[in-house]
């Protein structure tokens, strides 16, 4: 089946940067990415866990979004200025997708 | 003085606080025991739509006078005052950058709602009258310490981030919004619109707050068991010292603008929590680079346990003694 | 006259139809109020549920007799019929295309469950009653719109995925099985099941009720504001012509059919809703080039506002009028 | 004997075995109707709080005696000895290996919190009293079986992983935990306790049941069709074979400590229920290598449908005919 | 450690075609997926949330497979026909697996 | 931007194993990971799904861990003993990640 380069984007950013990350992305014209809950995790700043919690101070979530190779500079400088400051790692990962016309 | 010890005495025994113990215990045990995260937030959006429709509906029992407005303005300016006493007290307790001191601050001048239902509940349970207006004031305490802790940090070479997006977030937050606006539906549908769903928002409020009381004590447990170490003896000495600093200021506002003995109770109540829902969300898109778990477990880990069990009866007794 | 707009009047000012509308302001708000996804469908099964098995144990009291036979059918007939109304009136007020058009009206064809829920509980309120199996003819009238609406697609040469897979998942859809399941339950075990687990299914029901509807109102108006831009003028239109059209046609049925006077209103308000939780997955999956954003935000947005405020007390006043 | 049938009936047409029934009929039929993870999970951190909290009133009304030790006693010697009875069984019906039989025979000696719920609900309903201090029992049934599971297989040859964090993960299990601790507050606060908050645990707390056992009846339904093959007529066999022996000897347990009928019957409930909770997980982690398939759908989806509708009202009229 | 080539084929599914993708991969012999839950996204036809929604017509799950290279086309061709008409995004991400004899 | 070369190990185990793993990271000196809900699945052992489930024992996570390469073989080391006898599947991905100087 014909495959097509791409780059697999994955954001783990703090819930509460959520808005402002795909505003962010937006704004560089990626409008196609898909946010998948996250439960816990553990970094410099120790452990957490979304149990039980009502507020949205501790917790993240994962953006993917998945871009044609000449996209990834702009997105990646659209997003830096919303992680600068904040909790957040972005890793950048070859793929290859189907129906590229989507993208 | 008898009576504050039995009142103590009587409040620790009750299945809220046990619940809470039970939570905080568990978590301290390292069970497993926890609610889903929907499950937590249901439950708080039963809570604050129940509180918030009952205070409506006493605005609508008893009319509206003056006295709503004054509350409205001392809340306004106790929250906004608050957090400069708390970084003054930071400052001479503990060792915090400035930074963590502001997000302290802005945690204690704001308040938290469910110290406040916990207050009302033995309040009722007591029979002792209250303004049902109280709960929109604790409303309008939720924002003015957010203000206040980010004109402490750019006076102090800070750089909050603190753009238009914020402001629309703090203010139209989820729990204002929903206490608000239960209140406000209260207040239009009065008795009425009470007589029609009370089987819902209060048979079972008490309850609820159980089960909710039993997650924050999961919650609080599990915060103290990750931050041990992070929190020094001046920290933690600041979350049992400010309570009934604040309530004492608190006490203050709510003689002087004539509020009823429940009245002052519930503002003391205000005065001397610290919020953990709104405000830590605010920190972390203002101040990223405060360490979100001073604030939190000090918030929820400290200072609320002490209020919930000593804090609350001592708080009564006073104000029960003072404007009695 | 003066008796609509009285009933429309205090129908307004309920904590259901407030909370409905505080939902819907706080999302055009751009609030984060919100709602888990979880709490969502939990308060949606206890509703369908509770719906389900009142309905049951009013059959089980007042018997069954012809006119539940003749009820399911009349039901049956409209939720088939309607949506060729709705494709032609479609065709007049709008410029979608064909398999817009045919994919919304499946949604009109179709019911809404909350509808039907506020309504009964707008009638109950005022103590008229109604035929239990009402709830059973809403079941009966989830499913034939769909197949109508995918006849009018391949007859204008469209190629909708019938597959026999589709059909299973339409009729044993969960909220069919447990609607028809709790009626079925409710039938059995009568009077006796229903004191059993009474002050579970209708002394919080209101409450419930009106939560949920503050979430509909959320997540309506979050739909409204992202599809502002898909839905023309005409569009909109259709949305608020298509309800009193249907509930004239079911006002016909329930007269024909000899219905009580509250019967013949829930049979309006029935013919006058349109889905918004089977119809829309059942389209995903039939008829996937149809935009969704058109048909959802058109039964959630305009047409299930339309009928909670206005349309209910008129199709009552008519029923009343009427019927009566 | 008439009456055994007779109560059997009246219980196969409660809400409650209906409700099960339902879910299971819509999972076996492929039906999409489901609880979200988190609402089921709800409803049962409800239910634990709400027996665990009621039993620990009952033991505060009546005085705690030498009823409550005997009792614990009993408990824990049944759950460590019905492993090898249920062991034996496994070899005499089934061609399991090892490891599977003794996952499946740690099962059997544990129990069912809501067999143990839908019994005292039948009792309660019937007007039969028992001993509060019976939940307390369940709880300390929970542990025993497993550790007469891991001593069976280690003779075996077995390697199964006991290492101390698995101890502390069975014996500080949220299920036990919230059940104990909930009994510890029911017993603390008394009935001054539970006026305070038995309208939300005991006004809901049937349909609460109602609804917990329709999702169960969707994950047993799930799991019978998803296990077939899995599962032959010898372990099929075991399933309803095991429950009367469990209960006799709970009988025999029951009398020698002279438990009231009610307490009794709970305790052939409890020898007769397997665990569907806590053993697979524990069991998860110390025997990795048992088929998680077999056991759990032998518990959930044979044994458990089976004491519900026959097996509690034969273990009520044997214990009514023996202690009565 | 010993690793083997694999391929991880991500696919972005609307959530009412899960049951009609997965039944795919098993007719396709591909009894190995995970599937992650999404809560939302954004792509050409607008952003989504499933925030306080009951019903599934908005919705999307992430199905995860791995796969040894030589059965990706097998996967491909039984995916590509459910996916043709539906919202969906495929990628397939070279990777290495421990343990490759589950596979 | 500028990007650095990373493993992205991704670990597929059952929920009662979460504390375990998590714990042999840490002893292993992994401290940054990331926890994403499962919400069903399918296997050598069949299908399955946690709608409506209360126990634990149906069930996985999804452990995300972005590593320097140099760490790959410590991190795997620690993790195998806990997967040994379990359900579990681990995928190691070649990835690049920003802001290196995290990890
Ligand atoms: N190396 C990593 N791999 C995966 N997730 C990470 C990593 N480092 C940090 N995270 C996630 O980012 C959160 C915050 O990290 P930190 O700022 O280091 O405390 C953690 O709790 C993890 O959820
Ligand atoms: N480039 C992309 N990267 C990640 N997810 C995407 C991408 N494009 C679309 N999606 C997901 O697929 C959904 C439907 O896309 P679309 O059909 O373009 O509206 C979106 O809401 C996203 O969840
Ligand atoms: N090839 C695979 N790709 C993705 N997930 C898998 C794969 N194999 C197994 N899994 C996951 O691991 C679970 C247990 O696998 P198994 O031990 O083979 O039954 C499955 O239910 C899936 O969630
Ligand atoms: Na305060
Ligand atoms: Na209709
Ligand atoms: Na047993």
């Amino acid at each position: 089946m014909k495959m097509h380069d791409a780059k697999r984007v994955e954001i783990l950013v703090e819930a509460m940067m959520e808005t402002r990350l795909t505003d962010a992305l937006g704004r560089a014209g990626v409008t196609g990415y898909t946010v998948l809950p996250v439960s816990g995790g553990s970094g410099r700043s120790g452990p957490w866990s979304r149990e039980g919690q009502v507020g949205r101070a501790a917790g993240m979530v994962a953006v993917v979004c998945l871009v044609r190779p000449d996209r990834l500079d702009p997105l990646l400088e659209a997003v830096f200025p919303v992680l600068d400051r904040h909790i957040g790692v972005v890793s950048v990962t070859d793929t290859q997708i189907l129906r590229a016309e989507r993208f | 003085m008898g009576d504050v010890i039995s009142l103590a005495g009587q409040n620790l025994i009750s299945p809220m606080i046990l619940c809470f113990a039970l939570g905080m215990a568990a978590a301290l045990a390292r069970s497993d025991l926890s609610f889903p995260e929907a499950v937590a937030k249901g439950m708080s959006l039963y809570l604050l739509f129940a509180i918030g429709f009952k205070g409506g509906v006493g605005v609508a029992a008893h009319g509206v006078d003056t006295g709503l407005v004054l509350a409205l303005g001392a809340g306004v300016v106790l929250s906004a005052g608050l957090p400069f006493v708390a970084f003054g007290l930071l400052r001479v307790l503990t060792r915090l950058s400035v930074t963590d001191r502001a997000a302290v601050a802005a945690h204690y001048g704001s308040i938290s709602i469910v110290t406040f239902v916990a207050a009302s509940a033995l309040l009722q349970g007591q029979g002792i009258a209250f303004e049902g207006y109280m709960v929109a004031v604790a409303a309008a305490m939720e924002a003015p310490a957010i203000l206040a802790a980010l004109w402490i940090i750019s006076r102090a070479g800070g750089r909050p981030d603190d753009s238009p997006g914020l402001w629309r977030e703090i203010l139209l937050n989820g729990s204002i919004v929903l206490l608000v606006g239960a209140f406000a539906i209260g207040w239009i549908t009065g008795e009425d619109g009470l007589a029609d769903i009370s089987a819902f928002i209060e048979a079972p409020f008490r309850g609820v707050l159980c089960l909710f009381l039993l997650d924050m004590g999961l919650v609080a447990g599990r915060g103290l068991r990750q931050a041990r170490g992070a929190l020094s003896a001046g920290v933690l000495g600041f979350g049992v010292v400010m309570p009934p600093v604040g309530a004492a200021i608190g006490l203050g506002a709510g003689l002087v603008i004539g509020l009823s003995p429940g009245g002052v109770a519930l503002m003391m109540v205000l005065a001397a929590s610290a919020s953990y829902i709104a405000v830590p969300a605010a920190m972390r898109v203002a101040l990223p680079e405060a360490n979100p778990a001073v604030s939190l477990t000090l918030a929820l880990g400290v200072t609320f346990p002490f209020n919930l069990t000593l804090g609350i009866p001592l708080y009564l007794a006073v104000a029960g003694a003072v404007a009695g």
